[in-house]
């Protein structure tokens, strides 16, 4: 079973549709990249995976989200619950202004964790995992905002892997970073898809080519291609595919 | 499953609680207002407007008062708002950033946070006694610019601190010098931003009594100030007058009404001003 | 030519830099030498003496016993250090009961005599004199009037500046009274105020907003005597019903009044301050499975703390300056109260109250600038709180 | 895309195709100084090939510099793998013109047998083969696809008469001829390989292009 | 004689030295690309040809820094005189809020130039300059915010080209941009060095490597490299240039 | 650089190194079917050769892939062109080992003329051949440069007696032998053609590789 199957789904801001008719499968521990020009719907589709998109007012969806089997959109699906499976990381580091420990042990506590010794654990563990524990270990309880941007960026990584998500979503991750913080964050998304189903956004088609597993490419709102990512950067079957990658688009 | 729930109740509870909260204040300024507007509406007529009180503040209008007010709003602004420019763009444009910086925008907090019956102490041991302009319409106005002048100051500066710098380096690199860089292009956008601060605080003028109370307000002058070394009448100290010290208090009653709500009248015009400045700005750059 | 005019230009916009720093000075300046004036006043009012017998022990009064013994308090000579006698008290129009008019003269002219005589004659007696019949031939004491001292002033438990022979300066019920009524109001606006801060910044829909914003933008633009009208209206008849008292001019009717003023200035802050709460915060909160209600206090009330502070130091210093409103609901008793069910007065409303009355460099007129530095020196301790406050937030 | 971008591409298009012509015009050279024994001709081609060297010393270059500063992908991309491939198949051809020159050259021989021409049908295939060429580069120029797909067959007939020839040519040599002949036959057959392995390069070259035309594989798909 | 001639240019921003002798030559008609990690002074580095780090209180420069031989930090030069010559486009596109013309006509009123007509000609002719004329005649008299981002910063390339600067400075002139917007400025560029010389820095690696004929590589200050933008990508002298654009670096 | 692009990197060096050892194998083979005319080795010489073709493809995907994805510049571009060209070569080595083999397996000759071999110096070509192939798999493997440079000179030693056989086969084809021999010389005369060509192929290797190595232009330069 594919870990995300959507179908047929239509997405409205108001009267805007800003996704047509999308459906896609993405398998579980790949990494599957969303490209496309400015306003093709990237970020609009990527947040309806943990219903980000609610807390905008007047957005309807239309089709089926399923993730891992279940649709989320059903009624009675506790969106908490489902964004706790679901991380997302931001475009921008978003650390709160807390200590580094504070910052990763967050989404325990507000989901009633409470047990000091299990978050301990958890929070070195994370910050193993998102490749950041040599480098702050010694300094838990000082700020987060102390970090260097590439670091924050990786601390919001190991906050979302707190919470043990299976799904991993990143909207621009390494858009606001330097050239030397962007290869760490790639190289992380590289060791985490061992162990998570990753989608990310990004405008840097580089970034998607060297990143992912599978590519889709958007564009007015339209799923133009998804395809494996070497041949859609190899050999894409849509000329609208091929003019987007090789720059002669518009 | 537990804690779901858990989190969803206190949310439920505390969602309730400042709803409440909001709606009650809601419901206070609907009764202030709908009290005013009830009570003073019959009384507002063209002649309540343009007469002055007669029978010892027991009838007639509050025309001197309206006068009065025009002319402290006036004096305050012809003080107030070019110094107070002036002063927004030289922190903002000319003063090293920094110490100075830091230091005069301290001075003008400092100034903002003083009460205003201070600036009343100030205006009348300065302007009425030391420069003998005695109770006059130019003593009041000189308080209420210096009450106002932090106002201008902080909407100018604001206003100008949130143009991006790189508009004026586009400018210097055209090679155009500083003052015209701030004629010509960081003033022109500052302005509509510059403007509501202005209203607001020619709003905040025309309600002030506590200054004007032993710089300028007279308690009762049947003719119109004949010079800026006159007194006036200020709507808001003859709504206190009305209010608290009066010869017949049931015939006083309804004129407190009716210049309670000029007063408010007055507010609300500054604010839908205000909105309407800055909506017609706004669209102006959106339409083009 | 350009350059010149530009140096000019640029001078000008120099000097309108610094206007504030001026009238601060300025304020400063004239305040002090107004306020500080009071305290080379001597205790009894000017122009007057205090005169005993020659033989009378006690030779000085400190401003309590002056009082006491002209209010009756005080009547014997020995409860204040002296002999065993009765004390007969004496004020210039006392002066028809001892003589007659032909004895004082036609023009007045044998009054300081009489008066040295009077005294003279009653060692038990005090009197309260002009200075001008006081001549060198004055056969009885003249007691020694002390300065008006610090002490005086700041630990003062009475306001009566216009009593005689001895006013009183005391701004402790001031004091007390101007704190009661803004700490109450601030109790009572914060819930209030943090509550439609949260609702606005947090919960309210871009419609709901829309309509809430200018309102609130109103409330604040409304002149402080509408508030004062509608507090004397309507707020005064419901404190006295309410609470069964005689009168409804409280302290609690002065911070209801204060209250209402100080929201906006408290929603707008805390508001701005919440908002400023990047979205980015909130998105990262809730993606990481927080409720809403858990992202507002856990993130976005601690993010914007110092904003709320400020909030509440700002209200705090707009009731305490608060002038005209208070004075007119609070009942303007001087006095220290003990409940804010009392009739109180504060330091704004006695200032606007008394200046009107006050004589021009009179005693009384430099209390009430002495008050007037009180005042201005608490809002500054207010404002660099503020300062101090949002600048840490910067770090 | 840029159109700097589209300048240098076309570029480098234009290079190769002079390179492609320089190439034709050393086969035809070539051959025409073997059918004749025509010395003079034979040097010019020798001359002239470190041109066609220093013509793919420069694409390659060229190339190289391209992926390097636009970073091509896709079409793109393939394009110019394309061209680097066909550029070293231009190269190699080149290099058989001037081997045939060489032996021209060197050969001690005045003319060549006509019969032996005939019977191995040596006109037929330079002939063939230099019409595969100039298909080649038209189907080049034109980005012509289905043209390209014709050097195929072509391909085949040279394979053909090459295989035919080493029969005729020990024939030849143990049966009529006098003394030098037999080192002269093991040069002819030098000759024929030669003209062959330019026929397999004209077909990679075809099927490099139609790589980059119709992204398939085609390469060892006869073979295999 | 070369265009610009830099010859051991030192600056320091108070105690700070963010340059550390730099000299370097640019001929006239061609494109230089300043490329090297974040705050190693390429910024600091391009402003110094129009003295616009003169704004900046506390910074002082040593050396000599000649355009057209002439010393631009000698005493008795004129500050905006030097700043018609040379033209700056700057990271965010920053039309002035006026309409399209007055935009361009800006810097030519600025300099006291009041003849309407020639003002209308010059203001067409930088807009076709720019490649935005055709984009815009229609509609001049309205607000240049109204255009995309795309469209703004070739406004304010036109804008600089009204003043008939003859060398244009870019400072991450694409930066901003979407990908389709950034190949237009792409193209600018390659038409404008026809008529003008060309300093251009950039963090995008290919981006140097598409426009530039010349690149200097910068790091913490001091300039490794300055070749041929071919042989710094394909073939740089030094280690740390080759590791810098292979990414290697850090 | 991010981790990744190396491994990927090494993959497809790891690929080129495993494509270089089954290509020695093939000429190996392929060789010591020839000395022996042993048509069993010979017929899987022949099997084998789709093997060689199936990694070109690979690597040239593989490496198409590389570029397309990781955009490469400077030394990584050069690296991955080099390996381009480098798989090209070993291809065009496989296909002549398994031309030799294809000798071996349709002659009728029963075994090769030990003084022919004997003269030609074939046996000492083919350890060249070997040697060279093995020593520029070792330069590779170890990216040394100096290694490589080595393996030009060992190129001449096989033009050599590559000439010389031309003249060798033609004698012995006139003067001493049976019937059959004047084809078989022919057939001779192609595999020494392919062994020269295979040390040519090797010489290239070896200067792309050093091209990428030392940055400098080797090709043509000698030919020149
Ligand atoms: N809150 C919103 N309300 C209305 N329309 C929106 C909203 N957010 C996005 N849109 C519109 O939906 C479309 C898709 O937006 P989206 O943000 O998903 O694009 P994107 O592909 O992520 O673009 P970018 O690359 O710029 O991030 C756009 O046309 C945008 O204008
Ligand atoms: N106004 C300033 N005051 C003090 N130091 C500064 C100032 N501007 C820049 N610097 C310092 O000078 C160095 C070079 O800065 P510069 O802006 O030139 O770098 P850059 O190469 O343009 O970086 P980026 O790519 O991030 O724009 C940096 O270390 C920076 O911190
Ligand atoms: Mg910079
Ligand atoms: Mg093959
Ligand atoms: O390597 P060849 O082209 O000569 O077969």
């Amino acid at each position: 079973m594919n870990k995300i199957e959507v179908k047929n789904v239509d997405f409205f801001y108001g009267n805007f549709q800003a996704l047509k008719n999308i459906s896609l499968d993405i398998e579980a521990n790949k990494v599957v990249a969303f490209i496309g020009p400015s306003g093709c719907g990237k970020s609009t589709f990527i947040r309806i995976f943990n219903r980000m998109n609610d807390l905008i007012p007047e957005t309807r969806l239309k089709g089926s989200v399923k993730i891992d089997g279940v649709d989320i959109y059903q009624k009675g699906i506790d969106v908490d619950e489902l964004r706790k499976n679901v991380g997302m990381v931001f475009q921008r580091p978003n650390p709160f202004p807390k200590s580094i420990f504070d910052n990763v042990a967050y989404g325990l506590r507000v989901n009633g964790l409470k047990d000091k010794h299990f978050i301990c654990q958890k929070v070195e563990e994370s910050l193993k995992g998102a490749a950041l524990w040599e480098e702050v270990k010694d300094k838990l309880k000082e700020s987060a905002f102390a970090l260097s941007g590439g670091q924050q960026q990786r601390l919001c990584i190991a906050r979302a892997l707190a919470i043990s998500p299976s799904i991993l979503l990143m909207d621009e991750p390494a858009s606001a970073l330097d050239p030397i913080s962007t290869a760490k964050i790639e190289e992380l998304i590289w060791e985490l898809k061992k162990t998570y189903t990753i989608v990310i956004v990004t405008h840097n088609m580089q970034q998607a080519a060297r990143v992912s597993d599978k590519t889709a490419y958007f564009y007015l709102g339209e799923m133009i291609e998804y395809d494996d990512t070497k041949i859609i950067f190899t050999n894409p079957k849509k000329e609208s595919t091929q003019n987007y990658i090789t720059g002669r688009f518009g | 499953m537990n804690i779901t729930l858990k989190k969803r109740r206190s949310q439920h509870l505390a969602f309730g609680i400042v709803s409440l909260l909001t709606y009650s204040i809601v419901a206070i300024l609907i009764i202030i207002l709908a009290f005013i507007i009830i009570r003073g509406i019959g009384v507002i007529n063209w002649e309540f407007l343009s007469t002055a009180p007669t029978d010892g503040m027991t009838g007639g209008g509050i025309f001197p008062a309206i006068v009065g007010t025009c002319y402290l709003i006036l004096g305050s602004a012809a003080f107030a708002f070019p110094v107070g420019i002036m002063s927004g763009i030289y922190m903002n444009e000319y003063a090293p950033k920094g110490k100075l910086v830091r230091f005069i925008r301290m001075m003008t907090n400092n100034l903002s946070g003083i009460p205003s019956i201070v600036f009343g102490l100030f205006g009348m041991a300065l302007f009425v006694n030391k420069l003998s302009f005695g109770d006059s319409i130019l003593a009041g106005s000189l308080t209420l610019a210096l009450l106002s002048l932090p106002l201008v100051i902080r909407t100018t500066e604001e206003a100008l601190k949130a143009i991006p710098y790189s508009f004026r380096e586009g400018s210097y690199a055209l090679g155009a010098t500083k003052l015209q860089t701030i004629r010509r292009v960081t003033l022109p956008m500052a302005l509509p931003n510059i403007t509501t601060g202005l209203i607001l605080a020619v709003g905040r003028v025309s309600g002030e009594t506590a200054p004007i109370l032993f710089t300028c307000a007279a308690y009762f002058l049947p003719q119109l100030p004949s010079g800026v070394l006159d007194q006036c009448m200020a709507l808001p100290y003859h709504l206190y007058v009305l209010a608290t010290s009066g010869t017949n208090m049931e015939l006083q009653r309804p004129i407190a009404y009716g210049t309670a709500l000029v007063l408010i009248m007055i507010v609300l015009l500054v604010n839908i001003t205000a909105t309407v400045v800055r909506r017609y700005f706004a669209n102006k750059v959106k339409m083009n | 030519m350009k350059k010149f005019i530009e140096k000019i230009i640029q001078g000008l916009f120099t000097v309108s830099g610094f206007v504030t720093s001026i009238a601060i000075l300025l304020i400063v300046l004239f305040l002090f030498t107004e306020g500080m004036g009071l305290f080379k006043n001597k205790l009894v009012e000017d122009g007057y003496q205090l005169v005993v017998n020659k033989q009378n022990d006690v030779s000085s009064l400190s401003a309590e016993q002056i009082k006491d013994i002209f209010d009756g308090e005080i009547t014997n000579w020995n409860e204040i250090g002296g002999r065993n006698q009765e004390i007969i008290l004496f004020r210039l129009n006392d002066i028809s009961n001892y003589f007659t008019d032909e004895e004082l003269g036609s023009e007045l002219e044998f009054v300081p005599e009489k008066i040295s005589e009077l005294i003279a004659q009653h060692p038990e007696m005090i009197g309260f004199i002009p200075q001008q019949y006081i001549d060198n031939a004055f056969k009885g004491k003249v007691l020694e009037a002390g300065k008006i001292g610090f002490s005086d002033i700041f630990l003062g438990k009475e306001w009566i500046p216009t009593a005689t022979p001895v006013s009183f300066y005391g701004i402790l019920p001031l004091v007390t009274g101007t704190l009661w009524v803004s700490l109450v109001a601030i109790l009572l606006a914060l819930p209030f105020g943090l509550a439609a801060a949260i609702y606005l910044a947090e919960m309210a829909n871009h419609k709901m907003r829309n309509i809430l914003k200018p309102l609130i933008e109103l409330l604040s633009g409304i002149p402080s005597v509408v508030y004062g009208f509608f507090g004397l209206i309507v707020i005064v008849p419901l404190v006295q019903k309410l609470f069964h008292l005689p009168v409804g001019e409280t302290g609690l009717t002065g911070s209801i009044v204060l209250a209402i003023m100080a929201l906006p200035t408290i929603i707008t802050v805390s508001e701005d301050a919440m908002r400023n709460c990047p979205r980015s915060m909130r998105e990262a909160s809730l993606a990481l499975g927080g409720s809403k209600w858990q992202t507002i206090y856990k993130i976005v009330i601690p993010y914007s703390i110092s904003g709320i502070t400020s909030a509440v130091v700002l209200g705090i210093g707009r009731a305490v300056g608060e002038t005209m409103a208070v004075l007119m609901v609070t009942g303007n008793s001087a006095v220290i109260a003990t409940s804010i069910l009392q009739p109180l007065r504060t330091i704004p409303a006695t200032i606007a109250a008394e200046l009107g009355e006050a004589p021009d460099g009179g005693v009384h007129y430099q209390a009430l600038f002495l008050l007037g530095i009180i005042l201005f020196v608490i809002t500054q301790i207010i404002n660099s709180s503020v300062e101090y406050v949002s600048a840490k937030n910067k770090i | 895309m840029v159109k700097f971008i589209e300048i240098e591409r076309s570029q480098i298009k234009e290079d190769v195709n002079d390179m492609f012509a320089l190439v034709i015009k050393q086969i035809e050279q070539a051959s025409t100084a073997l059918l004749s024994m025509d010395k003079g001709i034979a040097s010019q081609v020798i001359v002239f090939e470190h041109k066609v060297n220093s013509f793919e010393l420069k694409i390659t270059k060229e190339i190289e510099d391209y992926i390097a500063l636009y970073n091509p992908v896709a079409i793109d991309l393939r394009f110019m793998l394309s061209l680097l491939q066909m550029t070293m198949d231009l190269e190699r051809i080149g290099d058989y013109a001037r081997s045939m020159a060489r032996f021209v050259k060197e050969t001690e021989m005045k003319e060549l047998n006509p019969e032996l021409v005939e019977k191995t049908q040596l006109k037929k295939m330079i002939q063939q083969v230099l019409a595969m060429l100039k298909t080649m580069q038209v189907a080049f120029t034109e980005e012509n696809a289905e043209l390209a797909h014709t050097i195929f067959d072509k391909d085949d007939l040279i394979d053909h008469i090459r295989t035919l020839s080493t029969d005729i040519l020990a024939d030849y040599m143990v049966n009529q001829i006098p003394d030098t002949s037999a080192k002269i036959c093991l040069q002819l057959q030098d000759v024929f390989r030669k003209l062959e392995r330019t026929g397999d390069h004209i077909t990679n070259m075809a099927e490099e292009f139609i790589f980059y035309l119709d992204a398939k594989v085609l390469k060892h798909q006869k073979k295999g």
